[in-house]
C-alpha cells in the first residue's frame, strides 16, 4: 500500500498503541467473545488498520505502528482476521475504497471487508485484453439506477469464495480506450454472475473465469466518476503489485529459497560443483532481494514512497523461476516425478507448497500474474525512467473504432 | 573436422512423412486428453511410427530386419517426436535398449552374427512389436557407473538348467519401461551383467509415477526374484549400458531441438496473430529480440545436436565431446524455449488447455534425463583438458 | 559472400584444379618472377577466386574448390595475396562489385583489389546514421560527368591504406530515405578526401573519420542504378556479416577461447571450482558457435545458403565479450594491469593480440561494428521470423522532411 | 535486521556536498586529460575534498582530528567517487589503510587511547595532508590470508636502538599506493606484523603501472631493507589486514553502485535524445526494457550495499555475510552497466573522446580488486552453511 492514508495532527507512540490495545482486551475478552463479535469492536476501536482514518478502522497514525498493534493482539492469543484468505480485499479492495469510495461505501464495505467476513475478488483481466487492460471489452449500460454488465473476465482468484469483485467494465465505447472505463464493486452473487474454476498447467485451479451476463449493479455500487474507472484502478494495480512483490519483513531464507538450501542441506549426495555454485548465486540473489525488500518497506514505513516495488515484483518472478528450477535439477531422479496431476481449487495460493516441480510450474506465473513483466518494464522505462513512449495507434482513436 | 552437419536428403524425407503422421494422429489435444484419461502411452501410434516410418527399427541392421539406417535419422526422427510430444517409447526402446543390445551383440563375438538372445530380440523389436528399455534410472548419464540398485539373488531350483538367474531390487524413475515387453536389466553380482526380463514373468511389478513430462510416464521397476537370462557381463556389460546411456542423451538432445524449433513456431505465431496496444505483440521490439536470440540459440542447437548424431553415426572418437556438448546445449534451449512460449503466450499460455505446458514439462523433465546440462558440462573438464583446481 | 557467382557448366574436381596449378607454377616460377607479376598472372589464369567468372580472376567453379587451389600455391611456397590487407576489399567490396559492376567497373577494379595492388574501404556509417545507416546526410550532387560529394564518414577501417572507398551518399534528399542512395567507388587520393584517426577505448586508432568536403566522383565510378544505392549496400553488408561471424573452417580452440584456456592450463594456482564451471561453460559455446560456423560453411559450400549468418555475428560478439571479461578476472592480478595505453594504428585488426584488457576492451565493439546487435536481431526477427515491422515514422516520408 | 538501509540526512547532505565539488573540479574531461598527461592522481581535488567535504577523516574519531562518521557516511562518499570516477586515493587512504590503522589502535590496548604510531598517523590523515596505503595486492580479498609476499630482513646497525625493522620484497598492482606518503606494510618474519613505512624513505621503490583502470593508477612495490616500525603484530596484524580488506571490498561496493548509476543516467539521457529512425533511440522497447532492468539492479545493489555500510558501521556479526553479498552483487552490476553504457551509446561510446570507457574500465578493474563476485559467494558457502560437496 504505497498510500499512508490520512494523517492525524497528533501521532501517537508505539507505546500508547499498546496501551490501547491491552486497555480494548480488557473490555474484550477473545476468550469468551465470538469470534466474528470481537473482530468487529476492534475495527469500531480503530484497532484494525492503525493507518487507516478514526471511523474506518484506524486511528490516523503512520502505518509503521500497526505491528505493535499485531503484536499486542498476537501476545493475548486474540483472533486475527485471517488475512491470507482475503488477500485482494486487504490489499488491493481496501486502499481503492479508501482512495476514491464514497463516505458511504466506504462505511459500508471496510468493516465486513477487514474482519474477513466478506471476501473481495478482482475482474479485470479478459481474454482479449491482458497486457493491454485498457482495451477490455466488458460494457456496462446505464439503465436507471443501475448498470447492466456483459463481458467475460479471467485470471480471478477466490471468486468462488468472493462476495464482491473489483470490476473494471466499458461505459462509454466512443471515446478512446482510456476513457470510457468505470469502476465498480460487483455482487458475486447477484444473477448473472456466473463463475467457472479455470485449470493451470501445475493441475490446480487457483483461478476462475466469470462470466457477466446482463449482471445487474446498482450505480451506488460505482467507486469514483464514471469514466474515471482507469485511474481508480492504477491504485488498485499499484498495490497489487507491491502485495506481490512482498513489501513486508521477512527473515532470511524465506519463499523459494527455503526449500532449495533444506533439499541441498539434507541430501548431501545430490551436491556437485556446478549446483553448488548456482545455489551460491541464487542464495546470494535472494537475499540481496530480501534486503531491497526491507529497505523498501523502511522507505514506506518512513513514509517516502518509491518506485522500487515494481522492481519487488520483477526480481520475485525471476528468483522464483530460476530458483525452483534448480531446484528440480538438484532433485535429480525425483525431479522426475510431480505429485499429483488431479484437479484441485487450493483454498489459498501456495507458491512454495507440494513438490519442486509443482514449485518450478507455479513460478512461471509469477512473471504472468498481476502485470507480466514485459508490462513492468514498459512502466519502469517510462514513468521512473522517463524514457519516451512507443508510437500509439490506439491513444486517441474511440475505443470502437481501433482494429482488434 | 569431416562430419556433415547438414541433412541428408533421406533425412528430410523421414522427417517429412514421419511429422505429417504425427500431426494427423497425435495432435496436441489427442495427447493431452490421453494423459488425462491415464492411458499415458499411444501404442497405436507406436504401431504406426513402426510399420509407417520404419522408426522402430532405424539402428537394426537390415540382417535383423531393421532400416540399417544410423543415429542421424534417429536423431532426425526425435526432432519430430519432440516437435510433436509424442507419447511413444522410441527414445526408451529405439535408441537406448536398441544401442544396449547392438553393444551386447558386438561384444560376444563367440556367437555368429545374428544369432544369440540380442540378436533374436533385435529382429523383434525391428518391426516395433516388441518394445524394450533399460532398468535405469531416467536421471542416470553416461559416466556414473554401472547401476548397483538391481542385484542377482539366489538361484532356485531348476534355474541352473534353465540358464535363468533371479533380480532382485528396485529401480525408480524409469522411462519407456511402462509399456516395453522386455527389460534389459542392468545387475551387479556374479557375474556383473546385463539380462534380459520378461515383463510378463512372476516377480517383475511396474509401479506407474506421476510424472513431470505427463507424455513420457515414469515407473518404478521392482524385481522380486525376477528370472533374467544374461546376455552381456562385466566389462562388455558396462560398455553396453554406456553406450546406451549416451546413445540417449545425444537422441534426447535432438528430440529438445525438435521441441525447441516448434516452441519458438508457435510462439512466433502467436505473437504475429495476437493483438495488444492495437499492434500485433510481435511488432513490440523487446519480443522481437527474445525470439530472434531463440532462434539462434535454436540455430545453434541444430548444429551440435548433428554433430553428436554424427560423431556417434560414424564412432568417431570425439563422441563423448559431442554427445555432453549436444546435451548440455540443447537442454538449456529446449527449456528456455519452452519457458519463453509459456511466457510469451502470456495467461493463456500457463492454463492446462493450451499446449505450452506439454512442451514446458518435457523439456524440463528431459533436461534432468541422462544427466543435466552442468553434469555434461563438467564431464568436458576431462575430455577438454580443461583440468579442475 | 553469399552469392557463388555464374556456374560454369562443366565444374571441374578439385585435382582438376590442382593440376591446373601445378601447370602455371611450372610456367611461372614464384621464386623467380616479381610478386605483383605472379599475383596478375594467376589472377589472368582464373586461379585467383575460383568461383568468381572467367575474366575476372576465376573459372566459374564451385566456391568449395578454392581450398584446392590455395593448397597448391601455398605447397609451392609461392605469394599470396596478403588478404589479411584488403579485408574490406576481398570480404565486401569485390561480391559487390561482381553483383553490381558494369563489366568495364569489373575489369577496371577486381584485378588490383585481388592482388592487393589497391585496398579497399567502407564509406558508409555516419556519426548521425549509425544503426539507421539509410538516414545518412552525406550528399552527392551531379555535376555534368561528375558527382560533388561532401560530408563525414565514421569508423572507416584501412581508409589510411586505402585506394578506393565504397562510399554510400544521398543524392535525392526528395524522396523517402531509402530511396534517396545511391553507390559509388570513391577515390581516396582525391582533392577534398581528408582521412583522420578515430582513437578508441583501446587506445589504437584502428577506425578512422573521413571528410569529404566538395571531392570530386566520376559518374563512371557509380556503383549500380542512380538512387540504387541501398539495394546495393545490401550486399555489402550481409558480406560483412558474413566474414565478421566468421564462415571460415577453424579448428578446435580458435579465437577468444584460445588465450583463455592457454592461461588456464599454464596456471593452476588462479583455478577455483566457479571459474571452472564458467571456463567450461565459455568452452563448450564456443565449440558449439564453431560447429554452427562449420554448419554454415558446409551449407555455403553446398550452395544452400541460409540465414545463419547473422546469428553467427551475434553468437561471436556475446562469446568474444563473455570470454575475455573472464579471461580479466582469471588474470586476477595481472588483469588489473594493461599493457600499453599509448596511441597506436595498427597495421591490421587483431582481436585476439596483446592482453587480457585490451581483448576485453576490444570486444565491446564486436557488438557495434558492421551493425549492432541489436539491428541484427531486428533483421531476425523481421525478415527470419516474419515478426510485424515497428511503426514506422521515416518511412513514407521525403528525407529532407524527417525531423532529425 | 535492524539496520536502516536508508540515507539519512547528513549522509544525503554529504552526497550533494561532494557531487557539486566533483563536478565543478574534476569533469570527465579533467580525469581523461590527465591520464593522458601521465599525472593520474589529483593532488588538489584530494585536498578539496579533504578540507572542503572531510572525507579524508570520515572514519577518524574527532578526538584524533576526523569527522568521528562511519562507514555509512564513507560509503555515502564513495558513491559519488565512483559517480565522477574522481582519481583520487580516498579508497586506499581513506578506507583500507584507516582501517587498518583504527584496528591496529584498538588492539595496542596498552597504548593510552589517542596515542601511539596508528594514533599518531591518523591525526596526520585526519585533514588529508598525509595519506597510507596498504602495501597489498589489489586483487587480494579478505580470507585469502596473510599476505607473503614482503617479509623482515637482517637488521643493520643501530637500527635495534631506533626500533627499525628492515623489509625487504616485492608487492605488485597496489592501489593508491603511488601518491601515498606512508606504506602500511603487512611482512612476514619474526614477528609477523603490520609495519608503517615512510615513503620517502632509501629502499622504497615504487614504479608506476598500466593500469586497466586509468583513473586508479596501480604501482609495483619493491623494498629493498626499507625501514619500518611495527604497528601491531601476530594475530592483531592479520586482523588489521582482514579489516581492512573487508571494508575495503564494502566501500567499493558502493563506489561501483553510484558508477553504476551514473552509467544508468548517462545511458537514459543519451537515449533519449539520441535519434535514429525517427524516433528517439529510448522509445524503442528492446531498450526500453533493458535500462528498466538495469534500474532494477540498481535498486538491489542499492540495497545490499547499504547494509554492508551498515553492518561496518556498528559492527554488525552479519558484517562477512553483508560484505560478501555487496561486493559480489555489485561488481556484477557495475560491470554491467557499463558495459551497457557503451553498447547503448553505440559507435560513440566506444571512442576514446568520450566518458564511457572511464567507467567500464573502472567498473571492470573494481570487479576483480578486493576479490571477485565469484570469490566472494563462494565464501558464502560457510558463512551460511551451504556446504560444498
Amino acid at each position: 500500500m504505497l498510500d499512508d492514508g490520512v494523517l492525524s495532527e497528533e501521532t501517537l507512540t508505539g507505546d500508547e498503541i499498546r496501551e490501547r490495545v491491552r486497555a480494548f482486551l480488557t473490555a474484550h475478552d477473545p476468550r469468551t467473545m465470538p469470534r466474528q463479535d470481537f473482530l468487529n469492536a476492534r475495527w469500531d476501536a480503530g484497532l484494525a488498520w492503525v493507518h487507516y482514518p478514526p471511523g474506518y478502522g484506524g486511528l490516523g497514525v503512520p502505518r509503521a505502528l500497526q505491528a505493535a498493534a499485531d503484536e499486542e493482539f498476537a501476545r493475548a492469543g486474540a483472533p486475527d482476521n485471517a488475512p491470507e484468505r482475503n488477500p485482494i480485499g486487504l490489499g488491493m479492495a481496501a486502499p481503492t475504497i479508501l482512495a476514491f469510495g464514497s463516505g458511504e461505501q466506504k462505511s459500508r464495505w471496510l468493516r465486513a471487508l477487514w474482519t474477513g467476513e466478506e471476501i473481495w475478488c478482482q475482474l479485470f483481466s479478459e481474454p482479449g485484453a491482458g497486457s493491454d487492460l485498457a482495451g477490455l471489452a466488458t460494457r456496462a449500460v446505464k439503465d436507471g439506477d443501475s448498470w447492466a454488465v456483459s463481458g467475460q473476465k479471467v485470471w480471478t482468484s477466490v471468486a468462488h469464495h468472493a462476495k464482491w469483485g473489483l470490476l473494471l467494465a466499458r461505459t462509454d465505447p466512443g471515446v478512446p480506450k482510456h476513457q470510457g472505463l468505470s469502476y465498480f464493486a460487483c455482487d458475486m452473487t447477484a444473477p448473472g454472475v456466473e463463475v467457472r474454476p479455470l485449470r493451470q498447467l501445475t493441475g490446480e485451479a487457483e483461478f476462475n473465469e466469470v462470466f457477466l451476463t446482463d449482471a445487474r449493479i446498482p450505480d451506488a455500487d460505482r467507486i469514483g466518476q464514471t469514466g474515471e474507472g482507469w485511474r481508480v484502478a492504477q491504485t488498485t494495480l499499484m498495490n497489487e503489485r507491491v502485495a506481490i512483490g512482498g513489501a513486508r519483513a521477512l527473515p532470511r531464507e524465506s519463499g523459494m529459497i527455503s526449500p532449495a538450501v533444506t533439499l541441498w542441506r539434507s541430501r548431501p549426495e545430490l551436491r556437485t560443483p556446478v549446483l553448488h555454485d548456482r545455489l551460491l548465486r541464487l542464495w546470494a540473489d535472494a537475499e540481496v532481494a530480501r534486503l531491497a525488500g526491507e529497505r523498501l518497506r523502511q522507505q514506506l514505513a518512513a513514509g517516502e514512497p518509491g518506485p522500487e516495488g515494481s522492481a519487488a515484483k520483477l526480481v520475485f518472478a525471476r528468483l522464483n523461476q530460476e530458483i525452483s528450477a534448480f531446484e528440480v535439477e538438484l532433485a535429480g531422479a525425483d525431479g522426475l516425478r510431480y505429485d499429483d496431476w488431479a484437479m484441485k481449487r487450493p483454498e489459498t495460493s501456495n507458491l512454495y507448497g507440494r513438490g519442486p516441480g509443482f514449485r518450478y510450474l507455479r513460478a512461471r506465473g509469477n512473471s504472468i500474474e498481476g502485470g507480466t513483466s514485459e508490462i513492468l518494464r514498459n512502466i519502469i522505462a517510462e514513468r521512473v525512467l522517463g524514457l519516451p513512449a512507443e508510437p500509439r495507434a490506439d491513444k486517441d482513436v474511440p475505443w470502437k473504432d481501433v482494429p482488434r | 573436422m569431416s562430419a556433415d552437419l547438414r541433412y541428408s536428403d533421406t533425412e528430410r524425407a523421414l522427417a517429412s512423412a514421419l511429422a505429417d503422421l504425427l500431426a494427423a494422429q497425435s495432435g496436441w489435444k489427442d495427447v493431452l486428453a490421453r494423459t488425462e484419461a491415464g492411458e499415458s502411452y499411444d501404442a497405436g501410434l507406436w504401431r504406426a511410427v513402426a510399420s509407417g516410418v520404419g522408426c522402430a527399427g532405424l539402428l537394426i541392421p537390415e540382417p535383423l530386419g531393421g532400416a540399417g539406417a544410423s543415429y542421424r535419422e534417429l536423431a532426425t526422427a526425435a526432432e519430430q517426436f519432440g516437435a510433436f510430444v509424442a507419447p511413444v517409447p522410441y527414445l526408451g526402446s529405439a535408441a537406448v535398449a536398441t544401442t544396449a543390445l547392438l553393444s551386447a551383440a558386438e561384444s560376444t563375438v563367440n556367437t555368429p552374427a545374428g544369432s544369440g538372445a540380442s540378436a533374436d530380440l533385435l529382429r523383434r523389436m525391428a518391426g516395433g512389436g516388441t518394445t524394450a528399455a533399460l532398468a535405469a534410472e531416467f536421471a542416470a548419464s553416461a559416466g556414473s557407473g554401472f547401476p548397483g540398485s538391481l542385484r542377482l539373488a539366489a538361484l532356485r531350483p531348476g534355474d541352473e538348467s534353465a540358464g535363468v538367474a533371479r533380480l532382485r531390487g528396485t529401480v525408480r524413475s524409469a522411462a519407456d519401461a511402462l509399456p516395453a515387453d522386455v527389460l534389459l536389466v542392468p545387475a551387479d553380482g556374479v557375474p556383473q551383467g546385463l539380462y534380459l526380463v520378461d515383463g510378463t514373468a512372476p516377480g517383475v511389478h511396474r509401479v506407474p509415477v506421476s510424472s513431470l513430462d505427463m507424455t513420457r510416464q515414469l515407473c518404478d521397476i521392482t524385481l522380486d526374484d525376477a528370472p533374467g537370462r544374461l546376455i552381456v557381463s562385466g566389462e562388455a556389460a558396462a560398455r553396453a549400458v554406456e553406450d546406451a546411456l549416451a546413445a540417449g542423451a545425444a537422441i534426447l538432445a535432438a528430440e529438445q531441438l525438435g521441441l525447441a524449433q516448434r516452441c519458438l513456431d508457435m510462439t512466433v505465431g502467436y505473437v504475429k496473430e495476437r493483438r495488444q496496444f492495437a499492434r500485433p505483440v510481435g511488432s513490440f521490439q523487446a519480443i522481437k529480440h527474445r525470439l530472434a536470440d531463440l532462434w539462434v540459440s535454436v540455430t545453434q542447437a541444430r548444429a551440435v545436436s548433428r554433430y553428436a548424431a554424427a560423431c556417434l553415426a560414424s564412432g568417431d572418437e570425439d563422441t563423448p565431446v559431442a554427445v555432453a556438448l549436444a546435451k548440455a546445449y540443447c537442454s538449456e534451449v529446449a527449456t528456455h524455449a519452452a519457458e519463453e512460449c509459456v511466457q510469451l503466450h502470456g495467461g493463456i499460455g500457463f492454463t492446462w488447455e493450451h499446449p505450452a505446458h506439454l512442451y514446458l514439462k518435457r523439456a524440463k523433465a528431459a533436461s534432468v534425463a541422462f544427466g543435466t546440462a552442468g553434469a555434461h558440462r563438467s564431464a568436458l573438464a576431462s575430455l577438454a583438458s580443461i583440468a579442475p583446481p
